[in-house]
């Protein structure tokens, strides 16, 4: 009978939870779409990738979905169609390709799949399959593509110049050339939310860590793996590895969650470059900090906020609890939580290229999520990650909630 | 609050099956008797055909209560029927015809209709109109039925309805019968008694010989008239009834003691109510008669008599005369005597089926009933039915087949005790 | 008119002892003698004893275009069992056998005819476990008529209104197709209209204007070691239906929630409405009473169940009684409900009988008694709660001298009146309704629903046959 | 048939959006992904926002004659929603709003596609003190569609199938007309379906086959601040079914009541077929384990039905789950069910039956079975008080073998043979082959009447041909 005891059950509701045993269905990682066809086909589409379903309030979860309505945009469709394209069904086509990019890959679905393979991998053939159809020339979409070609020449996908990638930099912060510790910004945050990124860099020189932000820094390649361009992103991440290297780095602090998932998970586990430079993202480092006593909140905040999970740390790496932890310990802050929340978050709709192929499906997602924050009555929707952050403000109408970065908390609370 | 609680009050819950019973106000709804049937018109459209009528509707096994309309099935041979066409009739609607007449007739006025009715005056009085009607049905010339003028015509010159010589009417009497000449108490056999149920009359008198009551029975005893009074003949009946009494008084008769049910509610009800032959005599039924004497210590069962029975309540005295308790009081001072109840009983009891003409009329409405009571009797598994009506007493003797159970007279019994 | 062979048509179906185009038989099929609503006309009347006879009958009806009325008791306050253009009645008296009681299923497959006494006394005697419902008409009338009709009975808050009690049917259509719906139609079981396409509502509110139903299985309740019945007393209806209300929503093992008013306490005793105050509040007496049957399967149980009743009564303000307390208390069916016709000694009873929300009791209520009052009429009311809270039947009284024609027309004004007046309360609907309800509803009720049930009418009954006149599928 | 003619007067309905003859969004409506029953073809997809688009909808197909098939999940062991002969199939995903929540009637008005999640989601949110009912399938399927085709959930005791919690309907029905059934046919009360001629029965159990249905009105029942869940082990059926049955008809504010074999339990937790004992009965494992939840108002209350119930439990042999172990309660999400010979294919012989048959039904299944070299994975739910029952077998298999798919088909058959022996014993949401044996069956007078009624409402056979009754 020791088998039941993977299921727990919640005390006068009735409502259970079901744990699954991970251990039993492990699937190989980072292959292609030939490799997962039968796992795939696992797949009833019995539609509960759609439903925060063991959740009391059984929300809706795939922005994608409840966009586009038809069923190919869930999950279940997806498999299914995927299915049907290695089971010779269905043909590849512009359409099918359009299909698997419009999706911001914040794997939610997946959460929600009792299928223990589909659960914990369906991620895997949602990324074989844009690989696939790159391969085929069906992806990525045109706006990805261009902004691709950006990358290649000037190390961002935003359009600016790369030479102007540490404008943000003021004066004032103090860098130590020979640190061993790189602050790794990203585009977003050079180009776009340059906030967080000074905030980031005055915390650092407060806590006197001694780092540098790389001369030479670029765009980690995520937003051209994420759209199935594996191998130019490859290309991307070999150079960028090679310029650690050279630099001497040997642990990298990031403000962005993007970056952070690329360089700790993505580029050992998918390029196979095992770089071995400690990678930690913000929070995780600050909330370090906190516990050591190094870093202390002395000011009050006193606001109202609630926190929203980023997708490429929380479920993409499982990073939900640190940011809370931090946030938790600045005085004054009251945190609340949306009815949606850690793995079943829903996504800001800014990721996966969908934020530059897919506008109507991005504003559509953001504009749920910020409602939702409005719901909790937080002043403020926090996160930590700056595309979360910038797709939050563009959205936000009439300032009905802020958006903050939480380095940008952090520094004020120091 | 406290009125309120009165109000409810008449309300009677019976423990855990959440019955109820409704005592009904009788003196609220007086209304006169033995009248014509315009003076019921109104009360009579009370009725609404509802069919509680139809059911022993207060009790647990709401069994059904009417011969006649278990018979012939249509709602005109239930009581709601009745009711109705009396109104269509007295109010235009519907005109004598024989079969009107013949709707009449099949009933054996056993009541066990009325006693159902909720409605006050209805579940009172209806048995007025049903009586009204056959007066009115043989004013009307649609009545009696053609058996029950043959019977008629018999009684008026043989003092007996059953086709035979008034002189045979005291063959039964044995010689060992001990008479008192001046006796002032009269045994009244009853014609039942006297040609077809001989040993309830044999052993009646033998019960009063060896409780040594004086008695006599009248050389000239003739029919009560109630067959006659029954089948709507009021005014032949009421000059038998005349005469009897007349016979009666100027033989000193004080009081009466009969062995008929029949015969008791004729003298005892009809004569003083119906016809205002205020008699004077008193009227005692033999089971009534043997209560007294067993609590004054009189008599005593000093025989066991070791038999499973089932006690039937004859129309004439049960539901006619109100007369539930003292037959079972009487049998259940007999030793070794086990009295089983049919589910039917008392003021629910279903009619054996030969009363009010039918017998003769309709046989096969009469023969439908006494089965239907026979089966009852034997579902209860006892090895006799017993009542105290020499008529009801005859009828079973005649339907029972292959002497599936017994049927007995109550006299009969204590006879063989005393 | 009826052509004399027909006669000897029908008296070859069922012997000539069943048959009958005598006056004296007709008169009493020709109205409800309940109600007084104008009468029509029973040219002959038929007693079948079997389904194959009912079929029969149909088929002869069909041929010769003659109209044929579903009968049993024959009395209900909407009068749908008169034949309005004369024809046959089909009593179906003899069809009153109960065919088999299902213990583990629980359900009693019954005929047509079926009285509720003759259930009850099968029950009684051979299934003493079981319970079916027992209802405020009288013991004569039909069960299946009964739920067919929305008819509702003591047993209301476990299963729903009567039509939620059918398990399945065997039915003669208008057309004289036998057809069987339910669980029924492919086995020897009737424990259910699922799985299969639910057809039961084909005769569900029809008035017997589809077809002739000769068998039918009824739900049965297990009758429980423990039982108690309340009255709960309050001085205002606005007062003690909320509590009743929330009862109905507690679970409390209760299986029927009634509510009465002071002038229906008062008819169904022998009361006289001349002799009483017209009104409780003038009469300084409690108007509401309300009744609640409580089972349980244990004493504990029981004692639970019947605490939290009392308590939820007394939070209300409302004053208790209990059955086992004291016998003055008024108790649950049977209840003969003679004062509904007999309340002002003329013998004539009608109703305003309505499905409603549980929102509208008190304001029906109100209207109806405002209108009762500026009529002088004592308002007599009643109101019973039905599956878990979900609706409610609510119903007013009307009582009338059925001999006084004068009375008979100002009763029927004073019912329009209030079934006007209560129409204002979005979704009151009489059950069991008089052809000019039908009518009023077949004005409101959404045109293709309308026209969808006049199509189903002619395909069940193509020659228009059955019950003509009554029903909502009628012209 | 000229595709673009139709989608451009459909897209005139709903929009270019909700339309498609795209294979990849058509794809997906081919067929029934768990079953792996035989595929149809979806031409054409739309999603109706409105009742009066669905009309619309209606309408062109009529004209065009081409079929329409209802669907909100498409999902059902039955495979009743694939499109057999091609045309159109209306997914009602849009049509799913809580339109109203009645709290003194206790009724949710809902649109046709309104999925379990939405009802859920919206009470939970709004209503928190009432319940619908949740169902052992997947969140994403129709409450509506669930409720016309007999499916039951957790309240079963109080209220019976799916289908008794209907209190009305709005329907197009196959000709196009809008009707409404029920008291709100004429009001904007939508308490029950009395007291007007009951026309819900005509799209209750015909698989949609007369008409789609764009709202309904479902019971809720009241949440009571007292509830326990009952899990009861025995070792064998014989044993654990009569002690069910007693439960069930002693009204100890019970809600729900059903029972699982050892192996379905395993099925849903994640086991792998293969590695689990095929026999559970010979290992001496709990083969009998039901779950019975009880509600109440009061504390005491909850308290004397939660000693009756343990006390009748105990003296039929059954013994509680040790503490720690507690079955789940819904919702839950039945994966097993089709993933447990790790192929993701489960098909079922669910049956309505007398309570008489329980036991046989599960031995005669359990034998086919077994013989076949299957685990007994089953399931069974007492309804409305102990009057009736659902009973249900489930046999997996690997949806990419196809020689397993025909083989699970056999023994599908054999089992339905097999329990189909047993009177009373009737599929409901019954694939096509099933249907053939009942139109065989069924009293051929009512399987008239069935012609009739569809060709009554459907005169141009539109709806879903090739499923449900009198097709």
């Amino acid at each position: 009978m020791a088998k039941k005891k993977r299921v727990s059950y919640i005390r006068g509701k009735g409502v259970s939870k079901l744990r699954l045993a991970y251990e039993n269905h492990e699937v190989e990682r980072h292959q292609n779409i030939e490799h997962y066809k039968d796992i795939v086909y696992q797949c009833g589409k019995c539609g509960t990738c759609r439903t925060v379903y063991k959740d009391a309030y059984w929300s809706r979860i795939c922005p994608s979905g409840e966009f586009g309505q038809f069923e190919a945009y869930f999950l279940g469709g997806k498999n299914l169609l995927s299915w049907a394209v290695t089971s010779d069904k269905l043909k590849w086509s512009e359409d099918l390709a359009k299909i698997f990019y419009h999706c911001s890959v914040c794997l939610a679905c997946t959460q929600q799949c009792q299928i223990p393979e589909i659960h914990h991998y369906a991620g895997e053939w949602l990324m074989a399959m844009r690989e696939e159809a790159v391969r085929l020339g069906f992806g990525p979409m045109p706006e990805q593509a261009r902004y691709t070609e950006h990358i290649n020449k000037e190390h961002n996908p935003y359009m600016e110049k790369h030479e102007d990638r540490t404008n943000w930099l003021p004066s004032h912060i103090k860098q130590s050339p020979d640190a061993k510790i790189a602050y790794f910004v990203g585009c977003t945050t050079s180009y776009r939310e340059q906030n967080v990124a000074i905030a980031t860099a005055e915390i650092l020189n407060s806590l006197q860590i001694e780092f540098k932000i790389l001369k030479d820094e670029r765009c980690c390649g995520s937003p051209v793996y994420m759209t199935g361009q594996a191998e130019k992103a490859k290309k991307i991440a070999e150079e960028n590895v090679k310029m650690f290297k050279d630099e001497g780095i040997e642990k990298i602090i990031t403000s962005c969650a993007g970056c952070y998932r690329t360089l700790k998970e993505t580029y050992p586990k998918k390029f196979g470059l095992d770089h071995g430079i400690e990678v930690i993202h913000m929070p995780k480092f600050l909330l370090d900090m906190v516990n050591s006593g190094e870093l202390k909140f002395n000011k009050e905040i006193n606001m109202k906020i609630t926190y929203h999970d980023p997708c490429h740390i929380g479920r993409h790496m499982g990073i939900y609890e640190p940011p809370r932890k931090v946030l938790n310990k600045i005085p004054g802050i009251e945190l609340v939580e949306m009815d949606r929340n850690r793995h079943n978050a829903w996504c800001c709709g800014s990721g996966g290229g969908v934020r530059s192929a897919f506008k109507d499906l991005s504003t559509f997602a953001a504009d749920e999520r910020i409602e939702e924050a409005k719901g909790t009555s937080a002043e403020a929707i926090v996160s930590c990650c700056p595309f979360c952050l910038n797709q939050f403000k563009t959205h936000i109408k009439d300032n009905e909630i802020k958006a903050f970065d939480i380095a940008e908390l952090a520094r004020k609370a120091i | 609050m406290v009125g309120v609680i009165k109000i409810f009050q008449r309300l009677r819950y019976m423990k855990r099956m959440g019955l109820t019973h409704v005592d009904t106000r009788h003196e609220i709804h007086k209304i006169e008797r033995h009248q014509d049937l315009e003076h019921y018109k109104d009360i009579i459209y009370q009725c609404g055909k509802c069919g509680t009528c139809r059911t022993v509707y207060q009790d647990a096994d709401w069994a059904a209560v009417c011969p006649s309309g278990e018979f012939r099935k249509f709602e005109s041979y239930y009581l709601g029927g009745k009711n109705l066409l009396t109104w269509g009739l007295t109010s235009g609607k519907l005109k004598w015809t024989e079969h009107l007449a013949s709707i009449f007739y099949s009933c054996t006025v056993c009541m066990a209709c009325l006693q159902q009715c909720q409605i006050p005056e209805i579940h009172t009085y209806a048995v007025e109109w049903l009586m009204a009607m056959r007066e009115e049905a043989v004013k009307q010339g649609y009545g009696p039925m053609p058996e029950q003028k043959l019977y008629t015509e018999h009684t008026m010159v043989e003092n007996n309805p059953y086709m035979e010589k008034h002189g045979d009417r005291l063959n039964w009497l044995p010689s060992h019968i001990k008479q008192t000449p001046d006796a002032k108490t009269a045994y009244y056999v009853g014609c039942t008694s006297s040609y077809r149920e001989q040993n309830v009359a044999v052993a009646t008198a033998e019960i009063l010989n060896s409780l040594q009551v004086d008695f006599r029975i009248h050389p000239n005893e003739s029919c009560c008239g109630s067959p006659v009074y029954m089948t709507g003949q009021t005014e032949k009946a009421k000059k038998i009834a005349e005469e009897n009494v007349k016979m009666f008084k100027d033989a000193g008769i004080e009081k009466i003691i009969t062995s008929c049910a029949g015969c008791y509610r004729t003298w005892k009800d009809t004569y003083p109510n119906k016809f205002g032959l205020n008699h004077g005599i008193e009227v005692k039924h033999l089971p009534e008669f043997l209560l007294d004497k067993l609590k004054n210590g009189e008599l005593n069962f000093s025989k066991e008599f070791n038999m499973k029975i089932t006690y039937h309540d004859p129309c004439h005295i049960g539901r006619h005369m109100g007369i539930y308790k003292p037959p079972r009081q009487v049998l259940e001072k007999i030793p070794g005597l086990e009295l089983l109840e049919m589910k039917r009983n008392r003021h629910n009891a279903w009619c054996c089926g030969s009363g009010g003409g039918v017998r003769s009329a309709f046989k096969d409405l009469s023969a439908f009933a006494a089965n239907e009571r026979i089966e009852e009797a034997k579902e209860t598994t006892a090895e006799a039915i017993v009542s105290c009506c020499p008529f009801c007493l005859n009828q079973f003797k005649a339907n029972i087949k292959n002497n599936e159970i017994q049927a007995l007279d109550l006299s009969e019994i204590v006879k063989q005790i005393i | 008119m009826i052509d004399s062979k027909i006669i000897v048509e029908l008296e070859n179906v069922v012997g000539k002892k069943y048959v009958s185009d005598q006056p004296e038989i007709q008169f009493l099929y020709h109205y409800d003698f309940v109600t007084a609503e104008p009468e029509g006309i029973c040219d002959i009347s038929i007693m079948p004893n079997s389904a194959e006879e009912v079929q029969e009958i149909v088929k002869l009806a069909n041929k010769h275009k003659i109209p044929v009325v579903p009968w049993v008791s024959g009395i209900n306050f909407g009068s749908i069992a008169t034949p309005r253009k004369g024809g046959i009645v089909v009593d179906l008296r003899r069809l009153n056998r109960v065919l088999e009681v299902n213990e583990d299923d629980m359900y009693a497959v019954i005929e047509g005819g079926t009285t509720w006494a003759d259930l009850q006394g099968y029950l009684e005697k051979n299934h003493p476990g079981l319970r079916a419902g027992i209802t405020w008409s009288p013991p004569g009338t039909g069960i299946v008529p009964s739920c067919l009709c929305y008819g509702m009975f003591d047993l209301g808050m476990l299963g729903g209104s009567g039509a939620e009690f059918i398990n399945g049917l065997e039915v003669v259509l208008g057309s004289g197709d036998l057809v069987k719906v339910g669980s029924c139609s492919l086995s020897n079981y009737w424990y259910g209209r699922q799985p299969l396409p639910d057809l039961a509502g084909l005769f569900i509110g029809w008035e017997g204007s589809t077809g002739i139903v000769t068998k039918a299985a009824i739900k049965l309740w297990p009758k429980m070691p423990f039982r108690e019945d309340f009255a709960a007393l309050g001085l205002t209806i606005d007062k003690g239906v909320p509590v009743m209300l929330k009862l109905s929503k507690a679970g409390l093992g209760i299986c029927d929630l009634v509510i009465v008013n002071f002038g229906w306490g008062s008819s169904v005793q022998e009361l006289n409405e001349k002799n009483i105050a017209k009104d409780a509040k003038e009469a300084n007496m409690p108007d509401f009473v309300g009744l609640i049957t409580t089972q349980a399967y244990t004493e504990k149980q029981h004692e639970a169940q019947c605490e939290a009743i009392k308590e939820i009564c007394k939070e209300g303000n409302l004053r208790v009684l209990s059955a086992q307390e004291g016998a003055e208390v008024i108790t649950p069916p049977p209840m003969q409900l003679w004062g509904c016709w007999n309340f002002s000694r003329g013998g004539g009873g009608q109703w305003v009988g309505t499905y409603c929300s549980t929102r509208d009791i008190v304001k029906f209520y109100n209207l109806a008694r405002e209108i009762c009052l500026k009529h002088e009429k004592i308002p007599q009311f009643y109101s019973r709660i039905l599956f878990g809270g979900h609706y409610v039947v609510a119903r007013t009284n009307i009582n009338f001298n059925k001999n006084n024609p004068e009375e008979i027309k100002t009763t029927r004004a004073l019912l329009k009146e209030i079934h006007e007046e209560v129409q204002q309360l979005g979704g009151v609907v009489m059950y069991k309704p008089p052809k000019w309800a039908v009518q009023t509803y077949k004005n409101r009720t959404l045109p293709a629903t309308t026209e969808l049930i006049e199509k189903i009418k002619k395909l069940l009954d193509p020659n228009n046959i059955m019950n003509p006149g009554q029903g909502i599928g009628d012209d | 048939m000229n595709n673009n003619e139709i989608v451009s007067e459909l897209e005139n309905i709903v929009g270019e959006q909700f339309v498609s003859d795209k294979p990849e969004e058509t794809f997906l409506y081919h067929y029934d992904f768990i079953t792996a029953e035989p595929e149809g073809k979806c031409d054409i997809v739309i999603m109706p926002k409105t009742a009066e688009e669905v009309q619309e909808i209606v309408k062109i197909a009529n004209k065009f004659k081409i079929p329409l098939v209802p669907w909100v999940s498409g999902i059902n062991f039955g495979s009743t929603a694939t499109p057999l002969k091609g045309g159109i199939v209306v997914d009602l995903r849009r049509l799913n709003r809580v339109l109203e929540v009645n709290e003194d009637d206790m009724y949710a008005l809902i649109e046709g596609g309104t999925t379990w999640a939405g009802l859920q989601a919206y009470l939970g949110k709004n209503h928190p003190n009432l319940m619908a009912g949740v169902t052992f399938s997947p969140p994403g399927t129709g409450v509506v569609a669930s409720c016309l085709c007999y499916g039951m959930f957790n309240l079963g005791m109080l209220g019976g199938t799916g289908a008794e919690f209907i209190n009305g309907l709005e329907v197009v029905l196959g000709s196009g007309d809008l009707v409404r059934v029920g008291s709100c046919s004429l009001s904007d009360y939508w308490y029950g379906r009395q007291p007007l001629p009951d026309l819900a029965g005509l799209f209750i159990g015909w698989e949609g086959s007369t008409g789609i249905v764009t709202k309904a009105a479902i019971k809720l029942w009241p949440k009571l601040p007292f509830r326990k869940d009952f899990v009861l082990m025995g070792n064998t059926f014989d044993m654990g079914i009569p002690v069910l049955l007693k439960l069930s008809k002693a009204g100890l504010g019970i809600c729900d009541i059903f029972v699982f074999s050892y192996n379905w339990i395993q099925a849903a937790i994640g086991a792998y077929e293969k590695k689990v004992p095929l026999n559970p009965l010979k290992d001496n494992l709990p083969v009998f384990i039901s779950g019975v939840t009880t509600q109440a108002y009061t504390e005491k209350q909850h308290e004397a039905q939660c000693e009756a119930i343990e006390t009748i439990s105990k003296e039929g042999g059954l013994t509680e789950a040790p503490q720690g172990i507690s079955l789940d309660i819904l919702p839950y999400q039945a994966w097993g069910a089709w993933n447990f010979s790790r192929g993701g294919g489960g098909e079922w012989i669910g049956s309505y039956c007398s309570t008489r048959e329980i036991i046989k039904y599960y031995k005669l299944a359990r034998e086919t079975a077994l013989k076949h070299g299957h685990t007994s994975q089953f399931y069974s739910r007492l309804l409305f008080g102990g009057h009736y029952c659902v009973s249900r077998f489930n046999i997996n298999f690997n949806k990419n073998d196809p020689e397993e798919i025909e083989s699970a088909r056999i023994i599908l058959k054999e089992i339905h043979e097999e329990v189909s022996s047993l009177d009373g014993v009737v599929m409901y949401k019954a694939p096509k082959w099933a249907h053939e044996v009942y139109e065989e069956k069924i009293y051929p007078a009512t399987y008239e009447l069935m012609k009739k009624i569809k060709n009554l409402l459907d005169p141009n056979k539109v709806m879903n041909p090739g499923h449900g009754w009198g097709d």
